[in-house]
């Protein structure tokens, strides 16, 4: 099962996903993106059901670069999460439903605010401050409760995401090799070295 | 019946046993039962309908037994068990006090209460009981029990079919959860007037409480009984 | 209905409504989010309460404001509590044989300003009450308390007072709701929202 | 000791009874020990009990025996001794039967068990524990050891797998070779250890537990750290919750260290700086 986690600071998101790709008991590959790029400001990470994640997150990807196309500028992470929702929330009662947990991590250009939106495989949508997919959450959210304030800067972002990676890797029985971290901020979104 | 004891499971003769399709040896005669313990009192009640599915099969069966002037004994679920086990308390209370020339006190009746339930951990006894009365000291007391035994000394307590109902209530009213008051005692006029609301209230909204209220009060003087009408519908 | 957890009640008062949420959003028995309101706004003063599964509160949300809208903008008026009612009856029966997992409560004033609520179930049939309705995983629990606590005519702020006393108690014996409340009383001049310090676990 | 060796090395034959009979004849009259020696479970005249409890207790069953769960537990070894810290609610279900259960068993002075699973079952074989570590300390003038009474317990329940018992216990102390931790369960798995957590709400207790655990902690820092866990689990877990309880497992026996509402705790800690990120 993959792990997400996202994690907002005063003015940026942190995310971080295993880069793990398993079939079966199968160990397929180190390095795998789980990540989309939506549009400079909003990131999305997926897991769940293979193959669901990466046709759900390259399907709105594309429906959002088609807007921002469209209409000259990009949509807020506010949007996109609710676009997402809908559509996620339609494919959920459609005959073959997606079924992929999300995290949207966005810097809104407008307000200068990050945003974090968590969405599960039924299509819930919420607005937190952190938050985390797969068995990780169990171990991590504590964590998070415990150490997470608001006015974070990156570098002790960066550091908690490390508390957690550290965490899970003594705790959960599964290996857990290279996480990937990302940093949404007014800048976009670059890679970090965890 | 067959006891067993570590390591041996099994009697040492086959038993034969009837092709059986399905043992369902359980029903729920529904009704509600609270316990309020007050500085130098305990009021045990009880509603005393009984009813099977969504029929009753009497209006009046009490489901409080007094079992000494310090102790009564409040019981809800399957009655057929209640019975058994209300008869299995009085019987080892009369020999407990043959043995040792005195009554058993509130709590060494809790603690057996307890292990007589976890006697049948493996085929429980369908009762919820909550046990009322006086500690040494002359304070009221409550002890409530699950299925199989585990138990608690607590201050109130609902069990039964409006347990759900009443017990949010009584946290309110009885230890004052989200109020600004601080906790006080109250006297037995106020525990008895909270524990007449707490039923007619419950009467109005499940069907497996009504017709009477039965209040057990339990004082230093002995134990005097309450009886009050509830809705018959 | 136990997947996400959550409870919805509302009471008349004298010329006034009250309509309290808890604000609970979990997956089974993990708490994901304090701050999940499921109360919405529906006209100046109506609300609708949508306890249920999480993603069709949202979807439903959402559906009832655009429905209300059109209903707007056709008759060229607010919607009145009634009709709102039927409304989401309606919308949910459509869904018969694959509901949406929500069990909706209206409450309101009417252009008269005299109070009116109901709940309905997961699909559709409409409960009219005189005096309060509950819904959610805490529904026992809230029976109890506000038909212990509620009495008829009762003012503004002491209608406030007992939906929050009958909210908090309640949601204290249910492990799936609560991490907080949110309390709208509605009266003909004014609508009030506070929000409730309750316990977190 | 010979005697409970005997009994529970070879509890299937009858002659190991014997040892048992003969401590009670010793006696004069009525004696406890020898009476309640043996428990002994009715046992409901199916083919297969155990389907038959399965059934009535399962949550599909028409007239369900609900058995009390849900819980956080923790313990851990430091400089100062042991640290154990557990919430106080069980449920039935999602409603909450009780906000105030005591999940720290003491079985005597100098030893602590602590519950989660099944409460009746934790309850029952913890007080039967404590009997024998008494008969123990009668009959041989000293204390038993850590050891010794978790490997009591953990072989009692397990005479009784897969009949449906639900314990997960933690059993600490301070014996000749100082303070001694425990895990035992119903499944028969008994261990040493320096740090556990157990319950549903574990695995968020041991986030915050592992992120602040330092085996040099202070007396003042283990208890909170302990604390601190527990609150952060009731706090995600549904099913924990009520109020955190702590206890000092120290050289002298253990020692209560307080009870702390949640509801109050959670206003507390959000008022208080979280602290560096370490």
């Amino acid at each position: 099962m993959d792990t997400l986690f996202g994690i907002t600071g005063k003015d940026f998101v942190i995310t971080a996903y295993d880069s793990k790709a398993v079939a079966s008991i199968t160990l397929m590959k180190i390095g795998e993106d789980k990540s989309r790029e939506l549009n400079p400001h909003t990131l999305m990470l997926f897991s769940g059901e293979p193959g669901d994640g990466v046709h759900f997150s390259e399907y709105i990807e594309r429906n959002i670069k088609l807007y921002g196309i469209r209409n000259g500028f990009e949509l807020s992470p506010r949007a996109v999460s609710s676009f997402a929702r809908r559509e996620l929330a339609d494919s959920l009662r459609s005959r073959k439903p997606y079924s992929v947990n999300l995290l949207i991590a966005g810097y809104d250009v407008k307000t200068n605010k990050p945003a974090l939106y968590w969405l599960d495989h039924l299509a819930s949508l919420a607005d937190v401050p952190f938050a985390a997919h797969g068995y990780g959450a169990y171990y991590c959210l504590s964590l998070l409760d415990r150490y997470h304030r608001e006015d974070i800067s990156e570098e002790e972002g960066i550091k908690l995401m490390q508390k957690c990676i550290a965490e899970l890797r003594s705790r959960m029985i599964l290996n857990m090799p290279d996480f990937v971290a990302k940093i949404v901020n007014k800048d976009g979104i670059r890679l970090v070295q965890l | 019946m067959f006891s067993t004891y570590p390591g041996q499971v099994v009697v040492d003769h086959p038993v034969s046993v009837p092709i059986e399709h399905r043992f369902d040896p359980y029903v729920d005669n529904g009704g509600t039962l609270l316990s309020i313990a007050g500085d130098t009192f305990c009021v045990v009640a009880a509603d005393t309908r009984q009813s099977e599915g969504y029929s009753i099969n009497s209006r009046y069966v009490p489901k409080s037994v007094k079992l000494s002037d310090k102790t009564v004994i409040s019981m809800g679920g399957c009655y057929a068990d209640c019975l058994t086990l209300t008869k299995k308390i009085q019987q080892s209370m009369e020999w407990y006090h043959h043995a040792h020339g005195k009554t058993m006190s509130t709590a060494a009746v809790a603690q057996m209460l307890s292990i007589m339930l976890y006697q049948k951990r493996f085929f429980p006894f369908y009762s919820w009981c909550i046990l009322g009365g006086l500690d040494e000291e002359g304070k009221g007391a409550v002890y409530t029990y699950d299925p199989v035994g585990s138990y608690e000394r607590e201050s109130c307590r609902c069990a039964g079919s409006a347990s759900s109902l009443i017990q949010p209530f009584l946290d309110n009213q009885i230890n004052f959860k989200n109020q600004e008051t601080q906790k006080k005692n109250l006297t037995l006029e106020q525990v008895v007037r909270i524990t007449k609301d707490s039923f007619t209230s419950a009467t109005e909204r499940d069907i497996y409480t009504g017709d009477y209220l039965e209040i057990f009060v339990i004082t230093s003087k002995g134990v005097d009984v309450q009886r009050m009408d509830l809705k018959k519908d | 209905m136990e997947y996400n957890g959550g409870a919805v009640v509302a009471m008349v008062g004298k010329n006034c409504v009250a309509i309290a949420c808890d604000k609970r959003l979990g997956v089974q028995a993990m708490t994901i989010s304090t701050e999940f309101k499921k109360t919405f706004q529906v006209t100046p003063k109506t609300y609708i309460g949508l306890p249920g599964l999480a993603t069709d509160v949202q979807t439903l949300a959402e559906k009832f404001r655009f429905k209300v809208n059109m209903y707007k903008l056709k008759e060229e008026r607010e919607i009145e509590p009634r009709t709102l009612a039927h409304l989401v009856s309606s919308t949910l029966y459509e869904r018969r044989f694959g509901p949406w997992f929500v069990e909706p409560v209206v409450a309101g004033l009417d252009k008269e300003n005299r109070p009116f609520i109901c709940s309905t179930d997961l699909i559709g049939c409409i409960n009219f009450a005189k005096d309060f309705v509950v819904s959610g995983t805490t529904s026992n629990q809230l029976y109890g308390m506000c038909e212990s606590l509620w009495e008829p005519d009762l003012e503004p702020e002491e209608l406030f007072e007992t939906i929050s006393q009958s909210l908090m108690n309640a949601v204290d014996r249910d492990c799936l709701s609560g991490w907080g409340a949110e309390v709208t009383v509605i009266t003909p001049d004014k609508v009030i929202t506070r929000t409730l310090r309750s316990r977190q676990d | 000791m010979d005697t409970l060796v005997s009994k529970y090395a070879n509890s299937s034959s009858a002659a190991s009874f014997d040892n048992e009979e003969h401590i009670g004849d010793s006696l004069t009259g009525w004696d406890a020990a020898n009476q309640f020696a043996i428990p002994a479970f009715d046992i409901p005249m199916v083919g297969n009990p155990v389907d038959f409890l399965r059934a009535h207790t399962d949550a599909s069953a028409e007239n369900r025996i609900r058995i009390q769960h849900g819980t956080t537990t923790l313990a851990f070894k430091f400089q100062g001794g042991i640290v154990v810290a557990v919430d106080s609610r069980a449920s039935g279900g999602s409603y909450i039967a009780s906000q105030t259960v005591k999940k720290v068993i003491e079985i005597n002075p100098y030893l602590l068990g602590t519950m989660a699973g099944g409460a009746a079952d934790c309850q029952y074989w913890e007080r039967e524990l404590g009997r024998r570590c008494r008969l123990y300390e009668l009959r041989n003038k000293e204390r038993i050891s850590v050891a010794a009474a978790s490997k009591i317990l953990s072989n009692m329940v397990y005479d009784y797998k897969g009949m449906g018992l639900s314990m997960g216990t933690m059993i600490t102390g301070w014996d000749k070779t100082g303070p001694q931790l425990f895990y035992v369960d119903s499944d028969g798995t008994r261990m040493r250890g320096e740090r556990f957590s157990v319950g549903s709400g574990s695995t968020f207790a041991y986030g915050v537990l592992d992120s602040g655990y330092d085996y040099n902690l202070s007396i003042p820092d283990a208890l909170e750290l302990g604390r601190r866990a527990i609150y952060h689990a009731t706090h995600r877990d549904a099913y924990s919750g009520g109020s955190v309880n702590v206890f000092h497992v120290k050289q002298t026996g253990w020692e209560f260290k307080g009870n702390f509402d949640v509801g109050e705790l959670h206003w507390e800690y959000q008022a208080q700086p979280k602290g560096p990120i370490v």
